[in-house]
């Protein structure tokens, strides 16, 4: 929520030759905003592998580091480098937009000295991270040990189609 | 024509209704599960026409779900809580999808949170969540820190303590 | 426009191959959230939407019982947080009606200023974002850094930018601080100067009046009967607005005038917009006026250990997209027992979703998003 | 081989010039935003950073067009003269020129479309439809030129307004000039007219699957096509020039009058946008035209 | 002269009684395709070759001579389409290889029948030449395909109008100017309309309103359509590249110098009303065929309003009578023959490998079938008349002679049409050949030699006269100047338009392109090296498309491609269909068809075999 103002007029991240891009394919950073569900990390994997290399991650916000405020929520996961390498985090919920800006001037600087290169470690640590991912993500037999007490039959009918 | 919270009062108790008036514009009425639907129709005849939203409450202790219909006249200014309490072994409602049409994802919601299902409403796929194989997790005995910590590694309150 | 998409659903249901899909989000740059809608598509023309929410799902509710009562203020802002503020005064008024507590005057007045200003920071993006989704950058930045403006002023007053947690159970945090009251008024006179800018820009651009005429139109009718409010109804004629029918905060003793126009489809709601930013602006003027002296909070000791006796409570205040409500149940301890909330985007982003979408092309889903003010994280809470 | 060496180095000035112009322009817009904006050579930075990055690719159409496409519009820069100069010694026939064009956008047209995803064949189909809307007023503007003069030569055009800028197209037929302009906008894919990329509606439209040096040469093709479009302007109303600096400097003025204009307008749906240059550039076209004629 | 035509009567004799076997039909129809071409080679420049036969009979007064000659623009048209005609029957011949039919011995009739149109020195043979071509053209329609009638019978109709009309034409032209052979009743015709005698003006609009009818423009763009939707490939890729050029022809030889020696009412000073009547019915045919071409659904059908559009261009060049209009139209129609079939040709071979013709029912074809495509691509480049390809020389020549006479609204028309082109050639390709590959479509394989060497072929017959249009303006220009037009023999890669300093050289404009392409491909070989993914690995949003049920099918945008465009357009098309006039005579005709095809049905061979026993008579006679 403070990207929009990070890219407009007071603080115009664009000075620094930064700017949003529609798609995966043109993109070069991957931002994480905050929080992240078990839906919105499928989606999350998909467009970072769809991201053309090299490409770099930035989790913002405290809730991608360690769960944040949402630590003990059912559908948000804790730590979001379990399953996509991350180059930076910025800390805070949220982060304010100088934050981010100092985030991405980082990003760029370590780019520049070689350190950031944590998409090679999703291709050298693959099966650790799709093993995480495919963990939480197909999951098939309830987590609490407990068999739901009724039939939920019909429930992923969405996903089936 | 506005009517006085009193007389509204005045006319659900004459159905044989339970009312509890809470605040200034605000009253809460119990009704039976079998006459739900008439109450309903009831109420929106003399004017209740605004459904504000439906949600439910878990009382394990009494073994009973309380599902909660919040409707609104625009004429007479009064906000009911509409009660209606069901087994919790055997949760199931009439749909009023066909008297309000919006009550057709607010009773997705609470199928797919508390597994109340409804009945005459045929589309009950889950809205929210995704690969869901837990107990619903809305119940009172589904722990979702425990959940979190299994399934995320959570660390309690960040790890900050 | 009827008899074409009549034919080509008889095309798409004799022939199942011509019908394409595009999903238009969650990552989408004309998706404002993380929303998605799965868009059954011949041509260019809308036949079937599925909409796909979920993504920003937390589990608000069930974190809620899990956490003290004034921790839970916290968590509030969150559900909403294009408009915090009403979040925050809705739960704080549920806990204070099912204590039975009546909070300071002052306390009423100031929370009344932070809700109209939290109205405007969500006006302004909410305009910015349906000009964004019409390709008018200009007006959408220079939106983005008025609404810095007011976060800076929140940042004074409270100490963050967004997430205030300011209203607390008894009244609000602290008073005003010195100069605070100057500025918010210099403030005001910049927007309202602004407010003439966009205008010209915006409101009286000949090609916002082409795109936006006739797109999604809702009548009186629907719009009382099937849950939408705010200032969505209001443009389609309801005279509904939660701060005069079921007054909280200040609003009592300010004179609320319901704007309400008769049109109903998206230029008259961005217009409808447009004037309730003005009339925000003078209700602001108003209650910076007429603000009483005195406490700002009361006494209910030591908050953190706040126990709510045994109640239930719905309390609803009008926030910048509609009625937002809170539905406590207490069961007299320390956390609460069960928090509802209502979040006025569902009725818009799922139902409308499914009467608007078909029928229509795919160049307006943004707009047309943007004009209902549809804001997921509510629907997802 | 001086020839080779000609024709390089005008493809290389066009690719510099036009990269320049963007730059430029993102400053322009972003001041009119109330911004800092980027560096005036940040479009060289994106390019070169473009072309360094690993791409993705669907299938070999997709190299062939981007190619196609940039080669297209480079051939079509090397019949425009510039301050008189042409790369090769020909005929800078304005007839073969907008040919030549058409092949640039072919060529994208056909790499994006071979990606296979609906949101750039929706992008597509609207830069073509677009293309008809903007041609018919443009070729318009042109025939009356054309038959004004006589030749369809641009070198002619722009000779026979040398001397004082009272000879000048812009000033003795000023309504070619501005439906000219709006065409010029709609040439360009700038707002209003930039329906077929609105990221809002289909995600960047055309360049929806590219990545690497595909978007690199996209953005080349781009720089190319403002340099070649603003040029065709400039023979065509301001009399050319007598040395490279004042034509560049002519053709900045014309870039910047549709980055103005590009800067404070929504875009109009594609069907409204054909509709719109269908009636009011054309109308003033159609209206100049038989002023010319009679 | 005579035994150009008597070889291939005689081989189509031959042919039909060794029907059943191939390999004796198949060389001799080679051979004999290759004598005639070699024939038509070395009989260019001797204008003077004709045989006659003078029966001494006189119908209406004039004298009845039947004969053929070497007339220059007949050559000009023989030669190229037979050559066409050649490469498409090799296609067809790959084309058929698995079904029973022979289809060599209708092209071999097909052959024969086109140099006797070309050839005919009066419109006796030449209305003969006309019939068994139309005849043919039914006969080999209905032949392959029962679905076809429908779309034949409509085409036989019009077929019919057209050749009552011409037929009382040339009665009328008989009784009025003395004689039936072409070119003397040029100037016996133009002497009958310069003595104000409205019954010339009536021959040369009936003339005109035949010859439209075979050349499909308005307001008679309906017949291709009909008749290739449903019809056999192979069959109407010759139909819509060769067959809809005899239209053209006596226009060229007979209406243009007619109509532009007749003193009639000047408007605007610079031309006559027929001269207009021909320019807004070619302006007509542009942008409608445009505009339906645009709005198809079914790859047949839309190149089948390009067809129209295009004649709409030639229609144009005609009626700007001036010289450089005149050659850019006669070039466009070898032009547009090579381009057309190489497009029909690629069509062909993605309805024999997929069986589809409806275009979203297609998609992703590149992957499997890439010279299909290539030369499709080539084949669209061409017909959006984009250099270096053949397209643009003949178009850039009719804008050229159209502004030099300051038409402007012929102009503006032209462009209309060549800017729409590129929308729905690109529609095409992108629904056939780009897109998703759908999964039935996973195992195409590349089309067999016999039919991927006519592509080649006219893959570098595109790029030859693309760059050297000489190889078709020399013979052009030098039988122009044979007979008569004030031209000179044009170079091998300049062109010459008609404003100042318009003068182009293709060669130059495809060392440009050439040039720019090296450039750009320097950049592209610049960049990093790319990796190559799988179709279905696109921008979704970040979705999964299978889990929402989405395959290759339902994530192709290619059905209604233009629906804004098109919805522009809805209340204009409906006001001006003329459809149900056409359906109605149509049906009147039906009966008529039905017998006449029932007669086909019956005896196939023995109707054959008579039809050109009669032929080979009157030629024998020809010859003796």
């Amino acid at each position: 929520m403070e990207l929009p103002p990070a890219m407009t007029s007071r603080w115009d991240v664009e000075r620094f030759g930064i700017g949003p891009m529609a798609t995966p394919r043109q993109a070069d950073v991957l931002l994480v905003t905050g929080y992240v569900s078990l839906k919105t990390l499928k989606r999350i994997i998909r467009t970072y592998e769809q991201m053309p290399e090299p490409k770099w991650v930035l989790a913002f916000g405290s809730c991608t580091v360690n769960g944040g405020i949402y630590w003990d929520s059912y559908n948000t996961i804790t730590n979001l480098a379990e399953y996509i390498p991350v180059d930076i985090t910025v800390s805070g919920c949220m982060p304010r937009p100088e934050a981010v800006m100092d985030a991405l001037q980082t990003l760029m600087k370590m780019i520049q000295s070689g350190e950031a290169g944590a998409y090679k470690k999703y291709k050298e640590n693959y099966e650790y991270y799709k093993a995480n991912q495919d963990r939480v993500l197909k999951k098939t037999v309830p987590i609490l040990g407990q068999t739901p007490e009724m039939d939920l039959e019909g429930k992923n009918e969405d996903a089936k189609e | 024509m506005k009517m006085q919270k009193s007389d509204v009062i005045k006319q659900l108790v004459d159905r044989g209704n339970k009312v509890y008036d809470l605040y200034e514009n605000q009253i809460a009425l119990e009704v039976k599960k079998d006459n739900l639907l008439n109450d309903l129709v009831f109420l929106r005849s003399i004017g209740f026409e605004h459904l504000s939203f439906i949600t439910a409450v878990d009382f394990i202790d009494e073994g009973e779900f309380e599902v909660v219909y919040h409707v609104w006249s625009y004429t007479h200014k009064i906000h009911i809580l509409v009660k209606v309490r069901i087994d919790r072994k055997e949760p199931i409602l009439p749909t009023v999808n066909n008297l309000w049409e919006q009550a057709q994802f607010y009773e997705q919601e609470v199928h797919e949170f508390f597994g109340i299902k409804f009945e005459g409403n045929n589309d009950l796929s889950p809205l929210f969540l995704e690969n869901w194989v837990d107990i619903p997790p809305l119940r009172k005995d589904f722990d979702t820190r425990e959940f979190s910590i299994r399934l995320y590694d959570a660390e309690v309150d960040g790890g900050d303590i | 426009m009827d008899a074409p998409s009549y034919m080509l659903s008889k095309i798409a249901e004799k022939d199942n191959l011509s019908v394409y899909e595009l999903f238009f989000g969650p990552n989408h740059p004309g998706m404002h959230g993380n929303f998605g809608y799965v868009l059954e598509m011949i041509g260019t023309e809308i036949v079937k939407v599925r909409p796909n929410a979920g993504h920003l799902h937390r589990g608000f509710e069930k974190l809620m019982e899990q956490k003290l009562w004034v921790q839970n203020l916290a968590l509030v802002p969150r559900i909403c947080v294009v408009d915090p503020d009403p979040n925050e005064v809705a739960y704080c008024t549920a806990i204070e009606k099912i204590m039975g507590v009546e909070i300071p005057d002052r306390a009423k007045f100031i929370r009344t200023i932070t809700l109209e200003m939290s109205r405007l920071t969500s006006f302004l993006m909410g305009m910015g974002a349906l000009v964004a989704a019409l390709g008018l950058y200009t007006p959408m930045y220079i939106m983005m850094a008025d609404r810095d403006l007011l976060l800076d002023l929140f940042e004074w007053l409270t100490g963050a930018r967004i997430y205030h947690i300011f209203n607390i159970p008894g009244g609000v945090r602290n008073d005003l601080p010195d100069g605070w009251v100057e500025r918010l008024n210099e403030v005001l006179d910049i927007l309202e100067k602004r407010l003439l800018e966009y205008d010209k820009l915006v409101f009286e651009n000949p090609i916002i009046h082409k795109r936006l005429k006739g797109m999604g139109y809702v009548s009186k009718e629907d719009a009382m009967k099937d849950g939408i409010t705010g200032p969505n109804l209001r443009a389609s004629g309801g005279a509904f607005d939660v701060r005069v029918d079921d007054p909280y905060a200040a609003y009592p003793y300010l004179d609320v005038k319901v704007i309400t126009q008769d049109g109903g489809d998206a230029l008259t709601r961005a217009v409808q917009v447009r004037l309730e930013f003005e009339e925000t602006i003078k209700l602001i003027r108003q209650a910076l006026k007429e603000m009483p002296e005195g406490d700002v909070r009361l006494n209910l000791g030591n908050l953190s250990m706040l126990k709510v006796p045994k109640g239930e409570a719905y309390a609803k205040v009008e926030s910048s997209k509609g009625e937002f409500g809170y539905y406590v149940v207490s069961d007299g301890g320390l956390k609460p027992y069960r928090v509802g909330v209502r979040g006025p985007s569902l009725p818009a982003g799922l139902l409308y979703a499914q009467k608007h979408l078909p029928k229509m092309k795919i160049d307006d889903v943004a707009a047309w998003m943007a004009s209902l003010a549809i804001c997921p994280p509510d629907i997802d809470k | 081989m001086i020839t080779v060496l000609r024709v390089f180095l005008f493809g290389l000035f066009a690719i510099f010039i036009g990269l320049l112009f963007m730059g430029i322009g993102r400053k322009v817009i972003a001041r009119i935003q109330l911004r800092y904006g980027p560096p005036f050579y940040q479009a060289f930075i994106d390019v070169g950073k473009l072309f360094s990055r690993k791409s993705i690719t669907h299938n070999f159409v997709m190299d062939l067009g981007m190619v196609m496409s940039l080669g297209g519009l480079l051939a079509t820069m090397l019949f425009v003269p510039i301050a008189g100069h042409v790369a090769i010694k020909t005929s800078t026939n304005l007839i073969v020129i907008m040919y030549l064009m058409a092949i640039g956008y072919l060529g994208m047209a056909m790499a994006v479309a071979a990606s296979g995803n609906p949101n750039a064949t929706i992008g597509v189909s609207r830069a073509l439809t677009m293309m008809l809307g903007y041609e018919v007023p443009f070729f318009t503007v042109m025939l009356g030129l054309i038959i004004f003069n006589g030749t369809s030569s641009l070198e002619l055009i722009s000779n026979a307004q040398a001397g004082s800028i009272l000879n000048w197209n812009m000033i003795k037929f000023p309504l070619a000039f501005i439906a000219a302009e709006i065409a010029l906008q709609a040439m360009m894919g700038e707002k209003p007219f930039d329906a077929m990329i609105a990221p809002a509606e289909i995600a960047s439209g055309p360049m929806v699957e590219l990545s690497g040096k595909y978007l690199g040469l996209a953005f080349l093709t781009h720089a190319v096509a403002i340099f070649v479009e603003t040029a065709i302007i400039v023979n065509l109303f301001m009399g050319g020039a007598s040395n490279v600096f004042t034509f560049v400097l002519k053709q900045f003025e014309i870039y910047l009058i549709t980055v103005f204009i590009e800067a404070v307008f929504p875009r109009f749906k594609i069907e409204q946008a054909v509709k719109f240059l269908w009636t009011v550039p054309m109308g003033i076209a159609v209206i100049q035209l038989i002023l010319i004629l009679v | 002269m005579i035994e150009l035509l008597f070889i291939p009567l005689i081989a189509t004799l031959f042919l039909a009684i060794f029907i059943k076997n191939k390999k004796v039909t198949w060389p001799l129809f080679l051979a004999v395709n290759g004598y005639v071409l070699y024939k038509l080679y070395s009989i260019y420049g001797m204008w003077s070759l004709s045989n006659k036969f003078d029966i001494g009979y006189e119908i209406l007064g004039a004298k009845l001579t039947l004969g053929v000659s070497n007339n220059p623009i007949g050559w000009y048209f023989a030669f190229f389409s037979a050559l066409i005609t050649f490469i498409i029957s090799i296609f067809s011949l790959g084309f058929n290889q698995k079904s029973k039919e022979n289809v060599s011995v209708i092209w071999m009739l097909i052959i024969f029948s086109n140099l006797g149109i070309f050839f005919a020195q009066d419109w006796v043979i030449f209305f003969m030449m006309w019939e068994v071509m139309g005849w043919t053209s039914f006969f080999a329609i209905t032949n392959a395909r029962d679905k076809a009638l429908d779309g034949a019978k409509y085409y036989l109709a019009l077929s019919l109008i057209g050749a009552s009309l011409m037929l009382i034409a040339i009665s009328l032209l008989g009784a009025y100017t003395g004689t039936f052979a072409i070119t003397p009743s040029i100037f016996g015709l133009i002497q009958v309309i310069n003595s104000s005698n409205k019954i010339g003006i009536v021959i040369l609009l009936l003339f005109l309103t035949t010859f439209l009818i075979k050349s499909a423009a308005f307001p008679f763009y309906m017949w291709p359509q009909k008749v290739y939707a449903e019809g056999p490939e192979d069959y109407i890729t010759f139909m819509s590249s060769v067959m809809i050029k005899y239209g053209i022809y006596p226009m060229a030889i007979f209406i243009v110098p007619v109509v532009g020696s007749i003193d009639l009412p000047k408007i605007l000073n610079t031309g006559n009303i027929l001269q207009y009547v021909i320019g807004y019915i070619g302006a007509i045919s542009a942008v409608l065929g445009t505009l339906l071409a645009i709005f198809q659904t079914d790859m047949k059908k839309l190149f089948a309003y390009s067809s129209v559009s295009n004649m709409g261009y030639i229609l144009l060049g005609f009626a700007s009578m001036t010289i450089v209009g005149f050659e850019g139209s006669l070039f466009h129609v070898v032009n547009h023959m090579i381009l057309k079939a190489a497009i029909f040709l690629t069509l062909a071979a993605v309805v024999f490998r997929t069986g589809e013709s409806e275009m979203h029912k297609l998609g992703g074809l590149v992957y499997r079938m890439p010279l299909t495509f290539m030369t499709f691509l080539l084949g669209i480049i061409a017909a959006a008349g984009i250099p270096p390809l053949n397209g643009f020389g003949s178009k850039w020549m009719i804008i050229q002679a159209l502004m030099s006479r300051k038409m402007v609204v012929f102009a503006i028309a032209m462009i209309f049409a060549s800017t729409g082109a590129f929308m729905y050639l690109f529609r095409a390709l992108a629904s056939i050949f780009l897109g998703q590959l759908p999964d039935r479509y996973k195992d195409v394989k590349e089309v067999p030699l016999t039919m991927a060497l006519p592509m080649l072929i006219m893959m570098v017959l595109m790029l030859l006269v693309g760059v050297v249009p000489g190889v078709v303006m020399k013979p052009l220009t030098s039988a122009l100047k044979a007979v008569g037009y004030n031209v000179e023999v044009a170079s091998l890669t300049v062109l010459e338009g008609s404003l100042k300093n318009a003068t182009i050289d293709l060669k130059i404009v495809f060392y440009m392109f050439v040039a720019g392409v090296i450039i750009s491909a320097i950049m592209y070989l610049f960049g990093n090296k790319s990796e190559t993914v799988p179709q279905n690995d696109n921008y979704t949003g970040g979705e999964y498309p299978e889990e929402w049920g989405v395959d290759a099918d339902r994530f192709n945008y290619s059905y209604a491609f233009y629906q804004p465009f098109k919805e522009m357009f809805d209340p204009l098309l409906e006001a001006i269909s003329i459809d149900d006039f056409f359906a109605s005579v149509g049906r009147n005709f039906e009966y008529m068809s039905n017998e006449v095809q029932a007669l086909f049905k019956r005896g196939e061979g023995a109707v054959l075999l008579f039809s050109i026993g009669v032929l080979l008579l009157i030629l024998g006679g020809l010859i003796i």
